[in-house]
C-alpha cells in the first residue's frame, strides 16, 4: 500500500471531493496561489481555478460567515483557518450560526460546512498560536469535531467530513503534517464518531487524540518493554464520542489514562473521565489519570515549551500512577 | 446613488409618483404588518408570547418598498427585527404569529421564536440575533449566486448600530473585493436600544462606509414605500447585471420601544410625535385617495386586513404547542 | 440586616469600588444614560458622569480590547457585556490577550480588568441568546472565573474581583437580578476560589453554581421529606475551584450530583467530576451523576425550554440514582 | 495631511532636506535593526532561533522616523514584526536578541519570543500575533492617557493585510468616535504573506478607511526617515493637541520572505530590485555625505553598530537559558 504524508492524505481528500463534487470550494488565507501556509491546498488552484479555491483577505468572521451563508443555500465550503488559534475572532460565526441554523430554522436550512486546519502547539510559535480550543467546539450541539492523527484517518475522515450535512470543525496536528501512513488508493471513507484502537493492551487503556496518540503509543512501547501493555484508544472523533469503545477497553484494563496536549481545567479529557467513570465506575482499579499541558499559556523557549507539554515520560508516570506502581 | 460627500436626507419631501396600483399592494402589507405588530404587541401583554419582542412600527415602508423590488428567487436576510421582513417576502400572519405564540403551527414550530424567522419556500434566510453576525451570511448567499450564476439578488437588512460591529465591516469589505450581488440595506432608525446616533457614530452617515471599497452606496428617506422601492431597484438591477454590492441607508424611526421592554423614555414626545406625523401608512392613504382610489375600496382592503390579522390570532391562540425539540440538530 | 436584590448588590460592588478608587471606569453598551439593559449599573452614570461611565456602540470586540489597553496602563476596567452570549466577537480579546499580556511580557504587564455581565439562559430568548458559556473561560489559564449565586455573594465577589490585577470574568444569574438575600451595610469582600457549602446535608453532595444553586436548594427540600438530607456546594468560583471543600463534602456523603444549566459535552461539571473521581474514589459508593441542560440549542417555546433546562425533578431523579433508589 | 480623494504616493521623491544632526542618528537606528534582523536570520538558519521570525528588513524608515516623533512617554504597540519598533523605542540589541534565543536575560524572558516584545521601561505596550487583535489595545491606552489627561500619545503599527479584520475596524471607529490620542500607522508594504494588494483590497488606498469616521488621514512613502518623522510629527501633534487620531498609510516594502519560511516566491525579481533600488538605508546614507558628513565618520558609526550587534548576539549565545514559566500567570 503507498505510504503517503498527513498533508498529502488531507490533500487528496480535498481534490477527490472536488472532484466529485462541483459544489464543494474551499476558501482561506493563503489557500490558492501560496498553495497553503502549510501547503494542505497545493496545486488545488492550478487544478479547480480561481472560481473553486479563493484566497481571502484577513478577515476570518467575514469568510466563515460567507461560507455559512453560501452552505445554507446548497454549496458544501470547506473553510481553511491559517490555525485554530485564528478561528477565536470567527468563534461566533461557528457557535451562533454554523451550529444553530438547522435548530433555528426547523430544518429548513442546514450547514453542510467543514472548518479545517491545524491546531495545537508547533514548536516555539508564542503562547497566542499554541492553543488547543477542541473543548470549546466540543462543546457545541449542532457541531461535529474530529482530529485525526494518522494520515488515513485523516483522508477516510476528511473525505467524510465534507460529505456530512452538518458543520464539522476538523482540527489537524500541525506537528502531524509530516508524518506518513499506509494509504490504500483505492477510495475510501471512515465514519464519524469511530474511535479506533491503534494499538492492543490489557494492563491499561491510554486515550488520546491527534497528535497525543503519538505520544501515547511511544509510552506505549516503553511500557511495554516493562511488561506493561498499554492500550492505545484513539478518539478520532471527540464529537460525537465513541464512549462505547473506550469504556469496552477500560472495562478490560480497569485503569484508564486521559493524554491531551491542552490545558487541563474543562478539557475535553474531563468530559471523556466524566463518561468513563460514570460507565465503568465498578470496574476501575484506580482513579482515572489525566495528563495534560502545564495550566500555563505556551512559553516560548524551547525547553520551557518541552517542560510545559506532555512527553511519553509524563504518560509512563501516569500509567505508573494508575497501577500504584509509584 | 449619491456622490462620495454626506448625502442629505430630504425628510419631508412628495412622495415620488407612483400609479394607484403600484401603490395599493404596497399599501395594504404596510397595513397587515402594523396590524399584525399591534396584535403580537397585545398578546404580549397579555403573557401569550415571551421573550424578546421587537416591533417594526413606524418602518414598514422599508422592508416593503424593498422587498417589492425583488423577484421570489431572490433572497432576504435580516435581523431580530424581521417580522415585517418575512410578510413583505410572502410568509403568511398566521405562521409568524403561531411562532411567536410558540406553537408547533409556527414557522419554525416554535423552536425559533420571534427573532428567528426562516421560510426555504420563500427565500428568507431568516432572522438572527447577533447584531452584525448575518452580514457575512448575506455576502455568502450572494457568493453562491455568484458561482451558480443563478441571477438571484440578495438583500442583507440591519440597523445603524450595527454598523460599527466587526461583522458589517468583514462582510461588506469581502462583498466590495469579490463583488457578489447583494444589497446592504442599513434600517437608519435612529437609535441603538437608547442610544441616538451621535453618541454611537463620529459621522451620522453610515453609508459612507462604501467609500473605502469602492462600493456604490445611496441615502434617503425611508417613509415612501414606492420611494424606497424604486431607488432599492435601482441597486438590484446593478446586483443582478453587475454583480456589484450597493450599501443604502434608510431613514427611518420606530414608534415603539426598541422591544416590549423598553419603555423608551430616552426619546421625547415631541420627537416621536413629529416622526409620526410622517407615519407612511397615513402618507400612503392619502396618497391612494389622492390618486382617485375610492374611500369604499381602501375601507374594504383595510378590513381585508383586519380580517386576515384576527384569523392568524385565532390560528395562533387554538394551535398544539410546541412538541419537538431534538429532532433539528444533527441532520442525518 | 438589610435584605436587597442581587442586581442590587452588584450595583452597590461597582458604586463602592468607583467611589475607593478613581482609576475603576465602567464600559459598554447602554451602561449610561439607559442605566443598563438589566439595569444593574442604575443610576451610576448620575453618580460618576460620562467620563467614568462610557455607553459603548455595539462593538464588543473592539470595546473589550479598550479595556484590555486602557488596564495595561493602569486603569481598572470594568466591561459589561449586554449578555456574554455576545462575549463570543470579543473572545479573542479576552483569551488571547488579557488573558496572556501578564505572561507575554514576562510579568512587565498586567489586566486589572472585569468582563461581567449576564450569562445562562432568560426565558425564550432563543438559541442565541441563550448560552451558558462558563466552561470556555475557565479553561483559558490567566483568567479567573466567578458566577455567584446571591445577592450576598454577588457584592462581596465582585468588589474582590475589581481589585484583582487578574482579568475575571464574572457571569451573573440573567435569571437571578430579582432575587434576594441578606447584605449587611457593611463593607465586606469575600475572597476568590472559595466554594460556599449553601446547605449542609450528609447523604448526597450536590454541586453547583449561580443559578442552578437554587434549583438544588430546591430539589434538597424535596428530597428532605423523603428523608435524604443534602449537601449543596456552591462553586462560586470555577476557576480557580476549591476543590478541597467539594471533595471533603463527597467524603463524607459518598456521593456526588453536579448540576449545571449548561450543555452536557464538555461542560464545567466534567472538569469537578474528574477532579471527584481522582480525589475521592474510594470514597463514591456510586458513580458521579451530572444533571445538564438537554445537549440541543435553546428552543424557544416554553414548555420546550422547561423540558431542556435542569429542574428540581431532574436533580432529585438524579440523586436517587446515585442512592440506588430507582 | 491628505484630502478626501484617493492620495497619490510619490515613490521616489526628494528626501526630505533634513540636517545632518537630524538625520544621523536615524540612519544609525535603521542600520542598527538592519544588522539586528541579519544576525537574527543567521541564528534562526542555525537553529539558534525557532518558530516564526518575521523581519522588517526594507522598512526600517518607518519605524525609525515614527517613533522619532514621539516622546519617551509615549506609548507604542505593534505587531509580531516588531524587532525594529522596540529597538526603535529604546530598547536593547541584547534583549531584543537573547529574547530570540529564548534566554533567561531575554526582553521577557524567553516567554514571549520574537512575536511578544514587552518594554515597560521603554512604554513598549507590546508585540501581537493575532492580526488586528492590537488596535483595540492601543486605542485602549490612547483611552487611557485622556482618562487621565497626562499628555501621552499612543502610535499604533499594523499592516495593509490588517485593514479588512474586524478588530481594525472597531477599534478606529471607537478611537474617531470618543476622540483619543491614538495614530494608527499601516505599514503598507505590499503583501500580506504571499497576497498582493489587488487580491486583499477592494481599494488599494487603507487611508480611506478614514473618511467613514471623519477621521484625519495621511499617505505617502516611507523610505526617508525625516519624512516619515516630519509627518508622523503632525498626527502626533494634533493627538497631542486635540485628542483626535489620524489614520496613516505609509507606504513601503519588506525585502525578504513575510518570515523565515518563506522563500517569497509570488514576487518578481525584478520587483524586489527595483525597491532596493531605493532602500532607505542607502538613499540616508547618501543623503548624509550630500550633507557633508565625512566617510571616516560614518563608516565610525557603521562600526559601531557592527560592534553592538556582534556584542548582543555574543550576550545571546552566552546567557543561561530560561527557566521559569509559572511564575506570570496569575498575579498574586
Ligand atoms: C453582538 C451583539 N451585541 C449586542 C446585542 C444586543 N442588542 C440587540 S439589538 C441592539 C441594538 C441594535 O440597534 P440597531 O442596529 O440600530 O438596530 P435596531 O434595533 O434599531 O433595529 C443591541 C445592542 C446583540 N444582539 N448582539
Ligand atoms: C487573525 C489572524 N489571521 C491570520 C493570521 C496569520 N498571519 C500572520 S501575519 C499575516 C499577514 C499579515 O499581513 P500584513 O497585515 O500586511 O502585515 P505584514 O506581515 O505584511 O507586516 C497573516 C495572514 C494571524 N496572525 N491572525
Ligand atoms: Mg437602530
Ligand atoms: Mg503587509
Amino acid at each position: 500500500m503507498p505510504v503517503i504524508s498527513y498533508r498529502e492524505a488531507l490533500n487528496q481528500a480535498m481534490r477527490e471531493e472536488m472532484e466529485r463534487d462541483p459544489d464543494v470550494f474551499i476558501m482561506g488565507e493563503e489557500v490558492g496561489h501560496y498553495n497553503g501556509a502549510y501547503k494542505v491546498t497545493q496545486g488545488l488552484l492550478h487544478r479547480f481555478s480561481e472560481r473553486r479555491v479563493i484566497d481571502a483577505p484577513i478577515a476570518e468572521m467575514g469568510f466563515a460567515g460567507i461560507g455559512v451563508g453560501a452552505a445554507m443555500v446548497g454549496l458544501r465550503p470547506i473553510i481553511e483557518f491559517m490555525t485554530f488559534n485564528f478561528s477565536l475572532v470567527a468563534i461566533d460565526q461557528i457557535v451562533n450560526n454554523a451550529a444553530k441554523i438547522y435548530q433555528m430554522s426547523a430544518g429548513q436550512y442546514w450547514i453542510p460546512i467543514v472548518f479545517r486546519g491545524p491546531g495545537g502547539p508547533a514548536v516555539q510559535v508564542g503562547s497566542q498560536h499554541s492553543q488547543s480550543l477542541e473543548s470549546f467546539y466540543a462543546h457545541v450541539p449542532g457541531l461535529k469535531v474530529v482530529m485525526p492523527s494518522t494520515a488515513y484517518d485523516a483522508k477516510g475522515l476528511l473525505k467524510t467530513a465534507i460529505r456530512d450535512d452538518n458543520p464539522v470543525v476538523f482540527i489537524e496536528g500541525e506537528t502531524l503534517y509530516n508524518t506518513t501512513w499506509e494509504v490504500p488508493s483505492e477510495e475510501y471513507l471512515i465514519e464519524l464518531g469511530r474511535a479506533d484502537v491503534k494499538r492492543a493492551g490489557q494492563h491499561v487503556t491510554l486515550v488520546a487524540w491527534s497528535k497525543m496518540v503519538w505520544t501515547c503509543l511511544d509510552a506505549a512501547k516503553s511500557l511495554a518493554e516493562q511488561g506493561i501493555e498499554a492500550e492505545v484508544v484513539d478518539v478520532r472523533s471527540l464529537r460525537p464520542l465513541d464512549a462505547a469503545t473506550i469504556c469496552d477497553s477500560v472495562k478490560k484494563t480497569g485503569r484508564c489514562v486521559i493524554v491531551e496536549v491542552g490545558w487541563p481545567v474543562a478539557g475535553y479529557g474531563a468530559e471523556i473521565a466524566h463518561q468513563v467513570q460514570k460507565a465503568c465506575l465498578d470496574y476501575l482499579d484506580a482513579p482515572i489519570e489525566r495528563v495534560t499541558s502545564e495550566d500555563v499559556p505556551m512559553p516560548y523557549a524551547k525547553n520551557l515549551e518541552d517542560e510545559v507539554q506532555p512527553q511519553a515520560a509524563d504518560v509512563v508516570a501516569a500509567v505508573k500512577r494508575a497501577l500504584y506502581l509509584e | 446613488m449619491t456622490t462620495p460627500e454626506t448625502a442629505q436626507v430630504e425628510l419631508d419631501d412628495e412622495p415620488v409618483t407612483a400609479t394607484r396600483d403600484e401603490l395599493a399592494p404596497l399599501y395594504r402589507q404596510m397595513l397587515a404588518i402594523r396590524r399584525l405588530e399591534e396584535a403580537s404587541a397585545k398578546a404580549y401583554s397579555q403573557g401569550k408570547i415571551g421573550g424578546f419582542l421587537h416591533l417594526i412600527i413606524g418602518q414598514e415602508a422599508v422592508c416593503v418598498g424593498a422587498v417589492a423590488a425583488l423577484e421570489p428567487k431572490d433572497y432576504v436576510v435580516a435581523t431580530y427585527r424581521e417580522h415585517g421582513h418575512a410578510y413583505a417576502k410572502g410568509v403568511t400572519a398566521r405562521a409568524i404569529m403561531a411562532e411567536l405564540y410558540g406553537k408547533k403551527t409556527g414557522l419554525v414550530k416554535g423552536l425559533g421564536g420571534s427573532m428567528h424567522l426562516f421560510s426555504r419556500e420563500h427565500n428568507f434566510l431568516g432572522g438572527y440575533g447577533i447584531v452584525g453576525g448575518h452580514v457575512p451570511i448575506a455576502a455568502g448567499a450572494a457568493f453562491a449566486s455568484k458561482y451558480r450564476a443563478d441571477g438571484r439578488v440578495t438583500l442583507c437588512f440591519f440597523g445603524e448600530g450595527a454598523s460599527t460591529i466587526g461583522g458589517f465591516a468583514e462582510g461588506i469589505a469581502l462583498a466590495a473585493l469579490w463583488k457578489v450581488p447583494v444589497v446592504f440595506i442599513c434600517e437608519n432608525n435612529q437609535y441603538s436600544m437608547g442610544t441616538p446616533l451621535y453618541r454611537s457614530l463620529a459621522v451620522e452617515d453610515v453609508s459612507m462606509r462604501a467609500l473605502a471599497h469602492g462600493m456604490a452606496r445611496d441615502r434617503f428617506d425611508g417613509n415612501d414605500p414606492v420611494k424606497v422601492k424604486r431607488r432599492i431597484a435601482e441597486a438590484v438591477a446593478r446586483a443582478r447585471e453587475t454583480q456589484e454590492p450597493t450599501l443604502v441607508e434608510i431613514v427611518t424611526y420606530r414608534f415603539r420601544g426598541h422591544s416590549m421592554s423598553d419603555p423608551g423614555l430616552y426619546r421625547t414626545k415631541e420627537e416621536v410625535e413629529e416622526w409620526k406625523r410622517r407615519d407612511p401608512l397615513n402618507r400612503a392613504r392619502a396618497k391612494l385617495v389622492e390618486l382617485g382610489m375610492p374611500e369604499p375600496e381602501i375601507v374594504a382592503m383595510e378590513d381585508d386586513v383586519k380580517a386576515e390579522i384576527e384569523d392568524a390570532v385565532k390560528f395562533a391562540e387554538t394551535s398544539p404547542p410546541a412538541d419537538e425539540y431534538k429532532q433539528y440538530v444533527v441532520k442525518e
